[in-house]
């Protein structure tokens, strides 16, 4: 062997020995066994950062499920159905009078065997809100003057009369978890505030937290986060016990990985918005949407096209209003969602029932917005705004131009898609308009300080208990200036003296007062009908799709018992109720092995469960008789850990590194033989 | 006259260099994105609704990350915190370091390129020197390898994915992650061929793509050397061609080997869009999906890793220059 | 006719090369010479000895590492506007080795004579009076004006070409034309007659020009006197006779090494050609590696300029030390 | 002019190139898609965001190239697309032919500290992936308008050229006829203009054409990735398609027409450089 | 005396765009058993053409006609495997920059080895054979182990010398071998062909070259080219001491040598330059430049006239009518 060639291969063994090493040495200290397949419900949608954070302190930082599956609250709210489900809670509350509820509790118990009390609720409503002033519903205490616990199953809320926030009240007793005081109080004690940057509350990794729900973390990877049925779950009395033993709950970031892995069936429940769902729905009958048919999906939120009511044109109302009339959002719903979603209203309440009943649907018919490019057209001739420098775009009425620019975040394709038609809608009506894509921090920053023309947003209009969580967020009134953050949802900063008294007063009337709310929200409407200080669009959809390859039990339009969500915070809409209606294909007996292979053209819509085995076969499972499976449940607590001795690690890496080199000596010795 | 210098100059006017576009690179990767927007809104963005809560978690979260200090300051601890190994917490993968991202991300990096470079280079160079030596075999060679060099390493990926693993259902379409660590936590066989299936189209996107330059350049210099001198001579002592082009292949490999540093470069890029297509946790894919979720920290350690990258194929790549050219290790250049 | 001088003090040129400049190549040592008008200078010279560094520095083309150049007391590299420059290249202009190199091949051979022609503004304003002077001038070495109209330099012979370049810088009247190998890229067949060129420039015109080369015979023929160059440095210096009877080693090892027409070589000598490096030099004679008459002062220290009448040479077997 | 067309017609140039097929296909195949990108919008009644009516309608006579998920007609988006990304690739590499040779030259020529300078650059844009920048500078650039991205990729991809022309230059820098000419009373400017120029003008055509090539490719890389200059270019296209899912739904022609405009252009100018190369360079000519 | 190369009104043209360059026109020539043949002429006549075509006639020269016979076999039509057989075993080549012919990449031993497995030899015997040569070149031994770009530029010439002379071949052509070697390292290199011819390591040699005054000190035969054609041919002491050819007899002139000064006699070049191969004129090729020409020489091609038995001219001023 010459130098050159020696150095040569050394120099690439090197490369390969490094890498190799590099391999062996890779993290993460124990192995578990993969759960089987057919055991385990698949995911997607809602998890965007690694499972880390279980602090229910926290929830913008919390991994779903720590609000629902671990740390449970006291009612389940479904919104289709305007129900609540008492959940903790035995009972719905009632009034004892106009100041004091009572909530009854069930018997239940956090996993630690100890009871759920009373004190426990005291503690996550009260004491915990008066200990940490800076917690998210600290808020709580203005009117909320105190807890008391007549006894362990029983909580009265004592409130002040004046400053009662009934809505965010009711909104807090299907959101606010309930926390294990036994574990939390000692913790507090001991760190005060700093409790809020603790990413596990009373544990030391994620497995070992006491919550009281009925799946606890079975272990969790960066990108994976897997969940194990609590068998020993206090609602098993009540509601029986979930179907799948396991969550394997995944982070996926776009939306074809997201398709490609639900048409393979290595998705089960995906909560993700997934274009081409109708193609897909035909194509694929093992896939389950909410609907059958168009919109597919229920409604969710509202998606929203903000105004920066402080720019010119934009703070004139009449230019706004031009813009309703010249916006096509039915053109956005078809060409980007396929009529996959709705459109909203003008002024954006959500098509369920607590919503529905404050809309004044007189004032819409009335102002009889709809879209109308001609109309836009009078308007802004009306108001003055014609292209005044001849270069065919509509100036302002002293001449300066006018080009907006409508932002939404890059990679949010259906909304970027929206933006460029919503651009294109304004064009043909003269107004020189631009979609333009920031990344999404830029986004967020820039909606944030209010320093933009339009924008589409959705974040805090999602479905509740009352509109006015909706138009809080919306219409917050005391957002600061332009250029300052203001983290509400106020982000045109649109002031009102109506409005803030209006929403004021909402705050304080019962919940039960409906015709007085009728009437509030009646003249809430009117002014925003009048003003058009933003124009909701659509209602995005609570993305549901599922497949019945492994599950079935998934709620339909035909059996609408909950809203199938799983985003962070919203397994109380349903969520928590579809784990409970899931039933294994397995154990309804289908089938041993199942193949699935999609039916290539949409006019044989042949079931595929069992399907023939054909030689396309994309998955091939067979029902695994792995012991796990065979006995029924290890009912104490999590199963055994056995972490893997960490040469178990080395070694792969050893092998593979043998492996690489090898191929690498062998091109070596090819190449010198040349 | 012949030009003297000694291989230890070499090196060290080259390291000198590696630091400067080190520096330059990881100080560009850091400044940009802080003159644009916050990156606490996107995690108050996740927030929902309650103005009050958002506050409180945007003060925390700004001091959390330092953005509360003066700039100067910021740069100097992102300087202190790198040489600790401390590259901070990203925004976008919330409360993961950004260290334990990127290098993982490293990791299934060169498992990806590693491999694809080296074949792409051995199969580039190899299908090059044909195309020069065979008249005939250059003519149908040469616009199927100029058309190689001009894909788009994502259309190729693009072209694989449709053909093979939706008309032909060979390869999954896309790398599931959870596979990937379940390689690493769990090894087994089912796994890893599960993996090895993942990995064979993005691993050939690569590789073809960046085949078609390889065979192109190498096509061009065995060209010229062909016509060299010593090539001449060599004729003229009537020794074979076979030899001849074995001697005109070595010398154009000098000038590839100094490429391979660079290729590198424009495959980590090419791996961005091959990695996005694929759904594959390299850099590339981290990198950008840090640019679109403005996630300065991990913007950062993404960049790094990808600049030490190239730096550390650089220099290999120039010792191993150094090592196959006598000319730079006898120090005698020009 | 006024009497010019270019001088040369203590004239240096070293190449540093490597990352800090570490390695050293001298071209030019130290080297005194005083070029005088009306006579014709030969520089003989081996390749690598600095004969085209020193034509370069003299054209001012190469900034020397030390030393100076002096053109009548001027000091040619403390020139810094761009009309004294010029100034200069009007009394001291250049010629080179190749002549297609000379050229620009992409421009045609009469653009650069007009070129030149900008330093007589009085003529070069007006076209016919500066063809009228160019057909002159071409004339003077032997070329017809319409033989070059319109002709790239691809298009002509080395021989004519290279006439084209004497009368290029012969078209400001200078003083000097510093010609580095002139002929070695010509044919032995025409050689001669551009060497009869330079001779007639300096009887007709009263340019003076310095040839440099490597050729001994071409040498002799054209010297008025001659300086032999070695690694950098003049060995020997006088009139051209001093190559019939060398007094250095060196100039003797030459004259044995050259193939002439009119003998052969004979069998009993037998040239040393030991190689040198020329990063390399030692404290003494630079030639002392290779003389065969070497003795140990010769490695110790550097000679003397000895004065022997009819030359000058740098070489301790003359020094009476 | 017409003086210098005949000497060209007369000259080895025009001989070699006449009979050079794979030049003609070449340059058919860019003039082709020029002309498409050109004249392509008026060919179609459809605008690019003009719904048909067709969702996912496959290749057919009336919509040649299919139409997409949103039902717009992919025909009328590529023709829209070429114009955006042929209009931003020429004016990148117009600026890094330019830059790079300017620099080049002044660098070469002037030596010193600005050819220290110049090299340095030079060697770190070759060492950092200068696309990374791009990549970076562009997803926060607040507006991605042609001319913007024309200039960033520009003024990041100059290097190649710069290095070639400089080395060039270096050495035309020392030959004799640069000397002559400055015996010859020529300034700097005039040498560096009448000199040096012409002798690396062949050169930098060569250059333009694969700049062009390499631009259009980081051209068409941004713009997939989303970073391009207008939501139609051809790389927007084809991001579109990925991100609709387009694989998954078997919308093969939303992606691959595109895609093959963008080879069949690029692998044209790559082309042409290889068969002006053997017409300029004798030592590559292979009969 | 046995020839061992006789060509018969050799051809070689080079194909190019404008036609076909006639470089080697009908040539003429024969070289006996251990003689040394020198091959005189100016550049672009084509005597570089003649000597590579016998080794490696390559596109885009062609051989157009003629006959070659180098040992009995016609180097006009045999095929290119057995042309490479007899490459560097019976004919050997030292191409022009011989300097720059060794693959730098490789140590010479490697280089040996390979060349000694192409050939099918012994590797041992072909390092043996090596260090023999470079023993009697004079060369150390170490040099085997060497890179080339260690050596400097005579000692690769040397090398390159040795490598031809490998297989002790019956003809060996020195294209130009040392137009770029220092005077003294030119002198030694030359001596060495005639020692190796003396030696018997080589059979014959052309050697080919520009310069009159070398091939003078080696050669014993003299053939003298002009524009494609041999016009003179003879023993070399002949042809020098009483050229016959017009364009021989203006060389000889035109060539100084030590002792000649321009003060003490002005000698004079041929006029004109040499007429293009694409379209020479017709008749005799000198014929614009000759001093003699007369009507007959520009109308008809002169024939080559024997002269003593061997001595050959190609002149109209020869024939007896």
């Amino acid at each position: 062997m010459t130098g050159e060639s020696k150095a040569l291969s050394l120099t690439i063994a090197l490369l390969f020995i490094i890498s190799a090493s590099l391999l062996a040495t890779i993290t993460t200290a124990s192995s578990i066994p993969q759960p089987p397949r057919d055991q385990t419900v698949v995911i997607g949608g809602g998890l965007w950062s690694p499972p880390t954070n279980f602090n229910p302190l926290v929830p913008w930082s919390a991994t779903t499920g720590t609000i629902g599956l671990i740390y449970e609250t006291l009612y389940l709210y479904i919104p289709n159905l305007n129900k609540w489900i008492p959940w903790i809670a035995s009972d719905m509350p009632k009034w004892i009078n106009s100041t004091a509820i009572e909530i009854k509790l069930r018997n239940a118990y956090w996993w630690d065997g100890k009871p759920i009390t009373s004190e426990d609720i005291k503690f996550t409503y009260y004491t915990l809100p008066k200990e940490i002033p800076s917690l998210y519903y600290a808020n709580i205490l203005s009117y909320l003057i105190n807890v008391a616990t007549p006894d362990a199953r029983t909580v009265i809320f004592k409130f002040n009369a004046t400053s009662m926030n009934y809505p965010q009240f009711y909104y807090y007793l299907y959101t606010l978890p309930i926390l294990p005081e036994h574990i939390y109080q000692p913790i507090i004690k001991k760190v005060g505030m700093k409790i809020l940057k603790m990413p596990i509350v009373g544990a030391s990794k994620p497995e070992d937290i006491v919550g009281s729900g009925m799946y606890r973390v079975y272990y969790t990877t960066s990108d994976t986060l897997y969940y194990v049925r609590a068998d020993n779950w206090w609602g098993k009395a009540y509601f029986g016990l979930p179907g799948p033993k396991y969550i394997k709950y995944i982070m996926v970031f776009s939306n074809q990985v997201a398709i490609a892995m639900l048409v393979r069936g290595d998705l089960d429940w995906s909560n993700f918005f997934i274009p081409g769902v109708p193609t897909l729905v035909n194509r694929y009958n093992f896939l389950v949407t909410f609907y059958k048919t168009k919109p597919y999906y229920l409604p969710a939120n509202v998606a929203v096209l903000f105004m920066n009511v402080h720019k010119a044109p934009l703070n004139d109302p009449r230019f706004r209003k031009a813009l309703y009339y010249a916006i096509d959002i039915d053109r956005i719903i078809n060409e980007v969602y396929q009529g996959a979603v709705e459109k909203a209203n003008p002024v954006g309440l959500i098509n369920i029932p607590a919503w529905q009943q404050f809309l004044a649907k007189d004032l819409i018919e009335k102002f009889g917005y709809k879209y109308d490019p001609k109309m836009a057209e009078k308007l802004l001739n009306e108001a003055g705004y014609v292209d005044r420098n001849g270069d065919g775009w509509r100036d302002l009425p002293n001449g300066t131009t006018i080009d907006l620019k409508i932002i939404v975040p890059y990679g949010w394709t259906d909304w970027m898609q929206a933006a460029i038609i919503i651009a294109d809608c304004l064009k043909a009506v003269g107004i020189k308009a631009e979609a333009s894509f920031p990344a999404y921090g830029v986004y967020a920053d820039k909606m944030y300080k209010g320093e933009f023309d339009l924008l589409i947003n959705n974040f805090g209009s999602f479905v509740s208990i009352s509109p006015w969580t909706y138009y809080e967020w919306l219409l917050w009134p005391d957002a600061p200036k332009i250029g300052q953050y203001s983290w509400s949802g106020n982000f045109g900063r649109f002031y009102n003296k109506t409005i803030r008294s209006l929403l004021e007063e909402i705050s304080h009337t019962p919940l039960s007062n409906i015709n007085k709310l009728k009437q509030l929200y009646r003249e809430l409407e009117l002014v925003l009908l009048q003003q058009m200080p933003y124009i909701p669009l659509w209602y995005n959809a609570a993305w549901f799709q599922a497949t019945t390859i492994y599950w079935t039990g998934w709620p339909t339009s035909g059996n609408p018992y909950g809203m199938p969500l799983t985003w962070p915070g919203t397994w109380q809409y349903g969520g928590l109720l579809t784990l409970l209606h899931l039933k294994s294909m397995k154990v309804t007996g289908t089938t041993t092995s199942h193949t699935v292979s999609p039916t290539q053209t949409t006019t044989s819509p042949q079931v595929t469960i069992p399907a023939k085995t054909t030689t396309s076969t994309t998955l091939t499972h067979k029902t695994s008789s792995t012991p796990i499976s065979t006995t029924p449940a290890i009912t104490t607590s999590t199963p055994t850990t056995t972490p893997v001795p960490a040469s178990s690690n080395a070694t792969y890496g050893i092998i593979v590194a043998i492996i690489i080199i090898g191929i690498i000596v062998g091109v070596i010795i090819w190449w010198r033989k040349r | 006259m012949a030009m003297k210098m000694g291989f230890g100059e070499y090196v060290a006017k080259r390291i000198v260099l590696y630091i400067i576009v080190f520096f330059t690179a990881v100080s560009i990767a850091w400044i940009i994105p802080r003159f644009l927007g916050n990156p606490i809104a996107i995690i108050i963005a996740r927030l929902g609704p309650g103005q009050a809560g958002a506050a409180i978690a945007a003060s925390y979260f700004m001091q959390a990350f330092g953005l509360n200090k003066p700039l100067y300051e910021q740069y100097i601890l992102f300087w202190i915190g790198l040489f600790h190994g401390d590259l901070g917490i990203s925004v976008w993968l919330l409360g993961k370091p950004v260290s334990q991202i990127v290098f993982k991300a490293l990791i299934h990096d060169l498992i990806l390129m590693v491999p694809a470079i080296i074949t792409s280079w051995f199969i580039g160079n190899y299908l090059g020197a044909i195309a020069a030596k065979y008249r005939s075999l250059d003519r149908i060679l040469l616009p199927i390898l100029y058309i190689l060099t001009a894909t788009p390493y994502f259309l190729l990926a693009m072209i694989l994915q449709w053909t093979f693993s939706v008309q032909y259902k060979l390869f999954p379409a896309v790398i599931q992650t959870s596979i990937l660590d379940r390689l690493f936590t769990n090894p087994s066989w089912p796994t890893f061929i599960a993996f090895i299936k993942e990995w064979t189209l993005p691993f050939l996107s690569l590789v073809i793509v960046s085949m078609g330059g390889w065979a192109s350049g190498m096509r061009s210099l065995m060209i010229y050397e062909l016509e060299s001198n010593y090539s001449r001579f060599m004729e003229m002592m009537g020794l074979s061609s076979r030899l001849i082009s074995s001697y005109a292949f070595r010398y154009a490999l000098s000038p590839q080997i100094t490429g391979l540093g660079i290729q590198l470069g424009t495959m980590v890029v090419g791996a961005i869009a091959v990695e996005y297509i694929f759904n594959y946790p390299g850099l590339g894919y981290f990198l950008f999906n840090a640019i679109i979720n403005n996630d300065p920290f991990l913007l950062q350690g993404a960049i790094l890793i990808i600049v030490l990258m190239v730096i550390a194929a650089n220099f290999i790549v120039d010792l191993l220059y150094a090592a196959l050219d006598p000319r730079i290790r006898l120090g005698v250049m020009g | 006719m006024a009497q010019h001088n270019i001088k040369l003090k203590d004239l240096t040129k070293i190449f540093s090369l490597g990352l800090l400049g570490k390695k050293r190549i001298v071209a030019v040592d130290r080297v005194n010479l005083e070029i005088k008008s009306g006579e014709i200078l030969g520089v003989l010279g081996e390749s690598g000895c600095g004969k085209t560094t020193m034509a370069r520095m003299i054209l001012r083309l190469l900034r020397p590492t030390s030393g100076k150049i002096f053109f009548d007391n001027i000091d040619v590299w403390g020139l810094k506007k761009w009309s004294e420059i010029r100034e200069y290249y009007k009394n001291v202009q250049g010629i080179f080795q190749d002549p297609y190199a000379s050229f620009n091949p992409r421009r045609r051979v009469l653009d650069s004579l007009y070129d030149t022609m900008r330093f007589l503004p009085d003529i070069a304003h007006d076209i016919s009076k500066s063809r009228e002077y160019l057909r002159e001038i071409l004339n003077s070495v032997g070329l017809k004006l319409e033989e070059l109209e319109n002709k790239y330099p691809h298009q002509l012979s080395g021989g004519q070409l290279q006439r084209v370049a004497i009368a290029r810088a012969l078209i400001p009247h200078p003083i000097f034309i510093v010609a580095d190998e002139p002929v070695s890229m010509v044919d032995a067949s025409t050689r001669i007659d551009i060497l009869n060129i330079f001779i007639d420039l300096k009887q007709e015109y009263g340019v003076s020009p310095v040839i440099i080369g490597h050729d001994y015979s071409l040498a002799y023929y054209v010297s008025d006197r001659i300086v032999v160059l070695y690694r950098g440095q003049i060995v020997e210096e006088g009139s051209p006779e001093v190559l019939e009877d060398p007094a250095h080693p060196y100039t003797k090892l030459l004259k044995e090494s050259v193939p002439l027409i009119n003998r052969k070589w004979s069998k009993k000598f037998k040239p040393n050609i030991v190689a040198y490096d020329a990063t390399v030099r030692g404290k003494g004679c630079i030639f002392a590696h290779r003389c065969p008459f070497r003795k140990p002062v010769c490695i110790e220290k550097e000679p003397p300029i000895v004065s022997l009448g009819r030359s000058k040479v740098r070489c301790w077997l003359y020094a009476t030390n | 002019m017409a003086g210098f067309l005949k000497a060209f017609k007369r000259s080895n140039v025009w001989r070699l190139l006449k009979k050079n097929a794979r030049f003609w296909i070449c340059l058919m195949i860019i003039i082709a898609v020029a002309v498409l990108g050109i004249v392509g919008p008026y060919m179609t009644k459809y605008g690019p965001k003009t719904p048909t009516g067709e969702i996912m309608a496959p290749p057919s006579s009336k919509h040649p190239f299919g139409t997409d998920y949103f039902g717009y007609d992919v025909f009328a988006e590529t023709v829209y697309g070429i114009r955006v990304s042929l209009t931003v690739g020429i004016f990148a590499a117009i600026i890094a032919t330019i830059v790079g040779v300017m620099l080049g030259m002044v660098a070469g020529l002037r030596g010193g500290i600005i050819d220290y300078i110049v090299d340095t650059v030079i060697n770190i844009l070759l060492a950092i992936p200068p696309i990374l920048i791009m990549l970076l500078i562009a997803a926060f650039m607040g507006k991605r308008g042609i001319i913007e991205l024309g200039l960033l990729i520009g003024l990041l991809s100059w290097q190649w050229t710069a290095r070639a022309v400089r080395s060039q230059v270096a050495s035309l820098k020392v030959s004799d006829y640069v000397a002559t000419s400055m015996l010859s009373g020529n300034s700097f400017i005039r040498i560096m203009f009448k000199d040096i120029f012409p002798n690396i003008a062949s050169y930098s055509l060569l250059s333009f054409v694969i700049q062009l090539g390499s631009a259009m490719l980081t051209v068409i890389t941004l713009e997939f990735l989303g970073l391009g200059a207008s939501e139609w270019s051809l790389g927007a296209i084809i991001q579109l398609s990925v991100l609709w899912g387009a694989i998954p739904l078997g919308v093969w022609w939303w992606w691959f027409y595109p895609g093959i405009i963008i080879v069949a252009l690029i692998a044209s100018l790559y082309l042409i450089v290889v068969s002006l190369e053997e017409v300029f360079n004798p030592r590559l000519r292979r009969e | 005396m046995d020839m061992i190369l006789e060509l018969d009104d050799y051809r070689v043209y080079y194909k190019t765009l404008s036609g076909y360059v006639k470089a080697v026109d009908g040539v003429n020539l024969s070289v006996a058993e251990h003689e040394i043949i020198g091959l005189i002429g100016e550049s672009g006549c084509g005597k570089s053409t003649l000597a590579l075509s016998l080794a490696l006639p390559k596109p885009p020269m062609k051989i157009m006609g003629g006959k070659a016979n180098f040992l009995g076999i016609d180097l006009t039509r045999i095929p290119w495997k057995k042309r490479r057989e007899i490459l560097l075993s019976k004919l050997s080549i030292i191409p022009q920059y011989a300097l720059d012919s060794l693959p730098v990449i490789k140590k010479i031993r490697d280089f040996l080895r390979d060349i000694a497995r192409d050939k099918g030899v012994d590797e041992e015997k072909v390092f043996e054979r090596f260090k023999e040569r470079i023993n009697f070149i004079g060369l150390p031994r170490e040099v085997i182990d060497m890179y080339p770009i260690e050596l400097s530029g005579g000692m690769r010439q040397r090398v390159v010398i040795a490598l031809a002379t490998l297989f002790s071949p019956a003809l060996l052509i020195a294209d130009e071998p040392t137009s770029a070697l220092d005077v003294t390292t030119q002198r030694h290199v030359l001596e060495l062909f005639s020692e190796l011819r003396d030696n018997n390591i080589v059979g014959s040699i052309i050697f080919v070259t520009h310069d009159i005054a070398s091939v003078r000190q080696i050669a014993d035969k003299l053939a003298v080219m002009y524009a494609g054609k041999v016009v003179e041919y003879g023993d070399l002491e002949e042809v020098i001491r009483e050229p016959l050819h017009p364009y021989t007899r203006g060389l000889i002139k035109a060539v100084p040598t030590l002792g000649i000064n321009y003060k003490k006699k002005r000698l004079k070049g041929l006029a004109g330059s040499p007429p293009s191969l694409l379209n020479p004129p017709p008749g005799c090729r000198f014929a614009p430049r000759c001093p003699y020409a007369r009507e007959e020489c520009r109308i008809n091609d002169p024939p080559t006239i024997v002269l003593d038995g061997y001595r050959t001219v190609k002149c109209w001023l020869y024939t007896r009518r």
